[in-house]
């Protein structure tokens, strides 16, 4: 007769610690804790995780300088497998049950959006680092005073591609394009503003077919085979890690890559590797590359991150480290962790970067970055897979993104 | 909607050929899971909410069988062979313990069995995505018929996929194992009457189940990425052509995923973005109109 | 002399109530408001699928989507017209009962698994419009901008305490009205419908009526919970009309126990904790979740107020 | 209430179950229905209250045709039924299987609007109980009664709905020989008391020709005989079939 009943104290301790637990442990000792939430599991998980790789270098470095106002850091990572409820969730969790006085929101989109609302109602500083959906900051209604991003902006690489790829095309005499992104935020608001800056330099470029697969969609079949059927000369796609892998493969076995040009701006190391053909001759922006900027200092942070990881670092994994990087600088400028203060200092602020296109970064008074290296050229199936790269023109990114944000009523 | 864009597809040959077959390899290589799913329910009466599982793990123990023998018929085989047995492990461990309870706590089973798999494949094959890569023998210029695009690797995987559900028809309509297993889907009580011992005719079903299941996530390996989590998007298109084909009907799940597979096909050039929808659409109707599938017994 | 029930299930939520609300003046913490407000949406949840599953008998594998309809149905309203909260809420369940009332017209006749599938078909579908129709619902990034919180009353629903206070109302009386429905004339024809669907057909109920009330019921407290919801993470989407959010409720049930009127909650409680503490430990939390799991399913064989009832009446006997 | 069949025929995949059946039951009456297993006994009693629907015929009851009324309205006009083995809602108690049977009769099995149904409801459930003797055990669960109980209270769950007309199929299957005639005598009372048009299937033929005042006799679907226990009991039809059908079943 003992059995069950020993189960049954069991089971009501255990449960009893179950919902104490949540409300019991409030950050201990003098430890700063850093939240940091993103997807680690699922298809696009490698991102995720080389966020989080990037994130513990920085930790490493910034505790063995001292750590923030002389207390060491120490993160707090969190997957909320990319679903915008349970990243909204994490966010409240990260600062109210965890105890995070910072917060990394690593997220991609559609999650950080969620963020976004949350950081609305708390006090604390938050960066966004993977997000390049550009009304995340540059609607005012959406932007929150506390919370930033370090991020490409889709409106950026949409005047650096477009103004490449208008060069390429205008070369190449193709003028039929289809384009193939994934159906979420990120995939629609990129394409449409690809599409409306590429036709103010092509005025005469066609869009002969669209077509929207879903975010980790397992088959890319009927959607390769839509694309044949349009017959484009080029193909514009903005998939990327798994899902980009996933449509390379089964693009080959249609040799999709031998009846059109493809242009992508999202091919990071990992995927390069992992895509066992790579085709030639893909016109590609760089997400992350050690040999570009071509700088002593980038390809000392490229290689240390090879050589703690045993691989290359992703788009996501730079943008993570330069965060960190503006953190250090405001929290040293306002010497204080509170949201107000640190949003105060790290507004306008410049750092020197690795990642800058004339070796800084800035922080533009609405959240946003500009001035980190965005460059186009095409791959080759080796190291260094991107060559004959070409930098962008910021002082054009920048005219025109004054003037999309005009037009969207932003300003 | 897109009519237009659909009727010029209908009445071009090369649009017809080249959606068909991507609608054929699709609906084959569901139908692949579909059976497993509907064999298992038709003997035991369970609905198998692991069987995605089971794919995934297929696709992994075959990219790890291609990286280290470099062949990929050797890949198939193990991906195939591997999840046979870990059927069986799975039947005899988990599920032969709530045979008869509430079809919730079989659900709760299954569920925790995704769960605890998704975070082992993340521990052995790490979070990223992992692509096996084409074969070599594989990496050929696609056929043109009609002047539609047919990928040599795609006619070889429907192929396989055609012989299976051949050989699974003929195994159950002659064999002496497959008219137990069909008696045993109409009437379980008869066929242990007659001596038949249902434990290892069960454990049987799981491992032609699981091993389907596995060699569909084999198959598909060379094209689609691999990821923890990878099993769940298919057991819902499993279930759709189950359900649709009618719960138990190995022919219904070879027509429902065909049908499946063609609306997909043809979906994304008539409805593009919604043909999600469209699918639930059809099987939202097959239930009202005929809840037993377009195969299946009535209940 | 016998109390009488009603009487003390009321007494029972009051003390309830008041506890929930005396902690906050007590002593503030923002993780413990946080856990309230999630379960209170969670339990609503849970316990109105369980008048499905546990008291009647029908597996619902959709029930998520009038959770997620309601979200959207209060997001929405609340971002396009001017009305105050409470009527945007109200007019949100409202419509996530009418919506329960014609999904269910569909549902219903369809028996056992048949059932759990039309209703899991239904809510993919419902989940595909959401998807698909980005102009109205923002697509798969849900609602942006944020639901705005009105002030009523003095009360300002962007204050976590607020917040807090007014879940742990709208939770307390809806899983009280709940209770009421159980053990109301109708909550007893349900579970006469449970045991024994023919016999009650024999004694005059005619059933699908009285599973469709079931289920317009259910949709609506749903609903309800849907609000919540939406109120806390300020927006609404397609994640909390999806089947995994629908399987959370089925655990939920499962793990509490479908034959306690407060099983679901006790689910609720136990998942929602779990999921905290195991994510802070490891990030393989779907391992020890699962493992978790399977030590109830195989372990306990029953959730686990259904488990003490169980041990309880046979020491009593 | 007047029970009369005409011509009722009903078919199973070719096979007619019931073939034909023309039978009359006069209102007060207490009659049963005999034969050979297979015979259609339970399918006609299935055809009367409605569990199936009929090919053809007629079902009048009181001279009104129901036979293309649902289950549940049939149940209305006053068919009740118990049933081969003990139909009952296991998991609640006696009380509340009776309580829930007469609300549903009274029309409130939709009720939200009270806790509790009212006490002249209660004193409904409370007489039945004590009218077929199952007051002793009104608070335990159905499930956990004695093979006898439950089917007395399968039967009290028909009461309980107020029939004109009662359908007992095989009130005293599975019981022991005194049990038996304890339940046989109880319904025997019950008829005398209520006044109802009772008909019980059968099987114990001691108990047939002692309580019955009338009998019908099935065989393959079809009526082979009708009468008094003494007509019957000379019948050589009858005792061919039975004898008939012993030999096949050994």
């Amino acid at each position: 007769m003992s059995g069950p009943v020993t189960r049954r104290t069991l089971l009501a301790g255990g449960t009893a610690t179950l919902v104490a637990a949540p409300w019991v442990a409030r950050a201990q000792a003098n430890t700063l804790r850093i939240g940091m939430q993103s997807i680690l599991s699922g298809p696009i998980a490698l991102l995720g995780t080389s966020s989080r790789n990037s994130l513990l270098i920085e930790q490493d470095r910034i505790n063995a300088a001292g750590g923030f106002l002389g207390r060491q850091i120490e993160f707090v990572f969190r997957d909320s497998k990319g679903q915008p409820q349970e990243a909204a969730r994490v966010a409240r969790e990260l600062v109210n049950t965890a105890g995070c006085e910072l917060l990394v929101d690593a997220e991609a989109s559609s999650a950080s959006f969620a963020v976004q609302e949350v950081m609305r109602d708390l006090n604390v500083a938050c960066i966004h680092t993977n997000s390049e959906t550009s009304s995340l900051t540059a609607d005012p209604k959406i932007r929150v005073p506390t919370a930033f991003r370090v991020a490409r902006q889709g409106v950026h690489d949409a005047v650096a591609g477009s103004l490449y790829l208008a060069d390429f095309a205008n070369a190449k005499k193709i003028n039929k394009w289809a384009t193939c992104s994934p159906d979420y935020a990120y995939g629609r608001d990129t394409t449409a503003q690809y599409l409306q800056f590429f036709k103010k330099f092509k005025p005469d470029v066609e869009v002969v077919t669209e077509a929207w697969p879903k975010l980790g969609q397992p088959d890319f079949t009927e959607v390769i085979t839509k694309l044949i059927q349009a017959k484009p000369q080029a193909l514009f796609t903005l998939l990327y890690a798994g899902d980009l892998s996933a449509f390379v493969n089964q693009g080959n076995v249609y040799a999709l890559f031998g009846q059109m040009t493809v242009a992508t701006p999202n091919v990071d190391y990992p995927v390069l590797a992992a895509i066992k053909n790579l085709p030639a001759g893909i016109q590609s922006a760089t997400r992350y590359l050690e040999t570009f900027p071509d700088t002593p200092a980038n390809k000392e942070w490229g290689q240390a991150y090879f050589k703690r990881w045993n691989e290359r670092p992703t788009n996501w994994s730079w943008q993570n480290s330069v965060a960190m990087h503006f953190y250090e600088a405001a929290i040293k400028k306002a010497n204080s962790l509170d949201g107000k203060a640190i949003a105060a200092a790290l507004t306008g602020l410049k750092i020197n970067s690795p990642f800058g296109a004339d070796g800084t970064i800035t922080m533009r008074d609405d959240h946003t970055t500009i001035g980190y290296a965005i460059g186009w050229g095409q791959t080759i199936p080796k190291d260094p897979f991107i060559t004959d790269i070409k930098p962008a023109d910021w002082g054009k990114i920048i005219e025109l993104e004054t003037e999309w944000k005009k037009q969207q009523n932003y300003s | 909607m897109d009519f237009n864009a659909l009727g010029a597809c209908f009445t071009t040959p090369a649009c017809v050929v080249t959606q068909a077959t991507s609608g054929l390899i699709v609906g084959m290589l569901l139908f692949l899971v579909a059976a497993g799913l509907t064999l298992i329910f038709g003997v035991l009466k369970i609905v198998n909410f692991a069987h995605g599982t089971f794919y995934m793990l297929g696709g992994y123990v075959a990219y790890s069988a291609y990286v280290a023998t470099d062949s990929y018929a050797l890949a198939v085989l193990a991906g195939a062979v591997a999840m046979a047995l870990f059927g069986v492990l799975f039947e005899r461990v988990l599920m032969s313990r709530v045979y008869g309870s509430n079809v919730l706590m079989q659900l709760l089973v299954c569920y925790a069995v995704v769960l605890i798999f998704d975070d082992i494949v993340k521990i052995v094959w790490g979070p990223e995505f992992r692509a096996m890569g084409m074969p070599a023998a594989f990496q050929v210029p696609p056929l043109f018929i009609a002047g539609g695009v047919v990928p040599p690797f795609y006619a070889v995987l429907i192929g396989i996929a055609a012989l299976i559900a051949i050989v699974l028809s003929l195994g159950l309509s002659r064999t002496r194992l497959g008219k137990t297993v069909r008696a045993a889907a109409v009437n379980p009580q008869m066929v242990s009457a007659l001596g038949v011992n249902t434990t290892v005719l069960f454990a049987i079903v799981f491992a032609i189940g699981g091993g389907l299941a596995g060699l569909a996530g084999a198959l598909a390996g060379p094209v689609r990425s691999l990821s923890p989590g990878m099993g769940f998007s298919i057991l819902i298109e499993g279930f759709i052509v189950t359900v649709i084909g009618g719960m138990g009907s190995i022919a219904g799940a070879m027509v429902a995923a065909l049908i499946i597979g063609l609306v997909r096909g043809f979906g994304t050039i008539g409805f593009p973005g919604f043909t999600d929808g469209l699918i639930y659409i059809v099987m939202i109707g097959i239930l009202v109109l005929r809840p037993q599938g377009l195969f299946g017994r009535p209940l | 002399m016998k109390r009488n029930p009603a009487l003390r299930d009321a007494l029972f939520a009051a003390i309830v109530l008041i506890l929930l609300l005396a902690i906050p003046m007590l002593h503030r913490s923002p993780a413990f408001e946080d856990f309230i407000i999630r379960l209170s949406a969670m339990a609503l949840f849970a316990t109105s699928l369980n008048l499905l599953v546990g008291t009647t008998g029908m597996v619902s594998f959709g029930h998520g989507m009038f959770y997620g309809f309601a979200a959207y149905a209060f997001g929405l309203t609340m971002q396009l017209t001017e009305l105050s909260l409470p009527v945007a809420a109200l007019f949100a369940v409202a419509l996530t009962t009418i919506a329960a009332l014609v999904v269910g017209a569909i549902c219903v006749r369809l028996s056992t698994d048949y059932f759990a599938f039309i209703t899991l078909a239904v809510q993919m579908l419902f989940f595909s419009v959401i998807v698909s129709w980005q102009s109205l619902t923002g697509g798969d990034q849900g609602l942006r901008g944020g639901i705005p919180r009105r002030r009523i009353f003095g009360f300002d629903l962007g204050s976590q305490l607020h917040l807090y206070q007014f879940c742990a109302i709208v939770a307390v009386l809806g899983l009280l009205a709940l209770r009421h429905v159980s053990m109301s004339p109708f909550g007893n024809t349900l579970r006469m419908i449970r045991d024994n669907a023919e016999r009650a057909s024999f004694v005059g109920i005619v059933l699908w009526r009285a599973r469709l009330l079931a289920f317009t019921i259910a949709g609506g407290f749903a609903g309800i919970g849907g609000v919540l919801a939406a109120l806390f993470v300020s927006g609404a989407y397609p994640e909390l009309a999806d089947w995994p959010n629908s399987g959370q409720a089925i655990f939920a049930v499962m793990l509490g126990g479908i034959n306690s009127f407060l099983g679901p909650v006790l689910g609720a409680m136990i998942l929602l904790a779990l999921n905290d503490l195991v994510q802070r430990f490891t990030e393989y939390h779907g391992l020890v979740l699962g493992i978790v799991i399977l030590a109830f399913a195989l372990g306990l064989r029953r959730g686990v107020l259904d488990f003490i009832h169980l041990v309880w009446s046979k020491r009593a006997r | 209430m007047n029970v009369e069949i005409n011509h009722l025929t009903k078919s199973f995949g070719g096979v007619r179950a019931i073939d034909d059946v023309s039978l009359a039951f006069p209102s007060g009456s207490l009659s049963a229905v005999i034969g050979p297993n297979g015979a259609g006994k339970t399918t006609f009693f299935n055809l009367i209250s409605g569990a199936f629907m009929a090919d053809s015929g007629e079902v009048l009851l009181d001279r009104e045709d129901i036979l293309q009324l649902s289950k549940t309205e049939r149940m209305r006009r006053g068919i009740g039924r118990a049933f081969q083995v003990a139909s009952c809602f296991p998991t609640m108690t006696v009380r509340a299987n009776l309580m829930a049977a007469v609300t549903a009769h009274a029309g409130r099995w939709t009720s939200l609007s009270h806790r509790f149904p009212s006490a002249g409801m209660r004193e409904r459930a409370e007489e039945v109980m004590e009218f077929v003797g199952l007051t002793d055990v009104a608070d335990v669960e159905a499930t956990i009664l004695s093979h006898g109980d439950q089917k007395l209270l399968d039967i009290a769950i028909a009461l309980a709905l107020e029939p004109k007309v009662l359908l007992l199929d095989e009130p005293t299957a599975g019981m022991g020989p005194d049990e038996r005639w304890r339940m046989i005598e109880r319904v025997r009372g019950l008829w005398e008391r209520r006044k109802l048009t009772l008909i019980f299937i059968e099987h114990d033929m001691d108990i047939v020709f002692k309580v019955a005042s009338s009998i019908r006799v099935l065989c393959y679907g079809k009526v082979l005989a009708e009468g008094t226990p003494d007509q019957i009991r000379n019948n050589q039809a009858v005792i061919d079939a039975y004898l008939g059908a012993e030999e096949n079943a050994s």
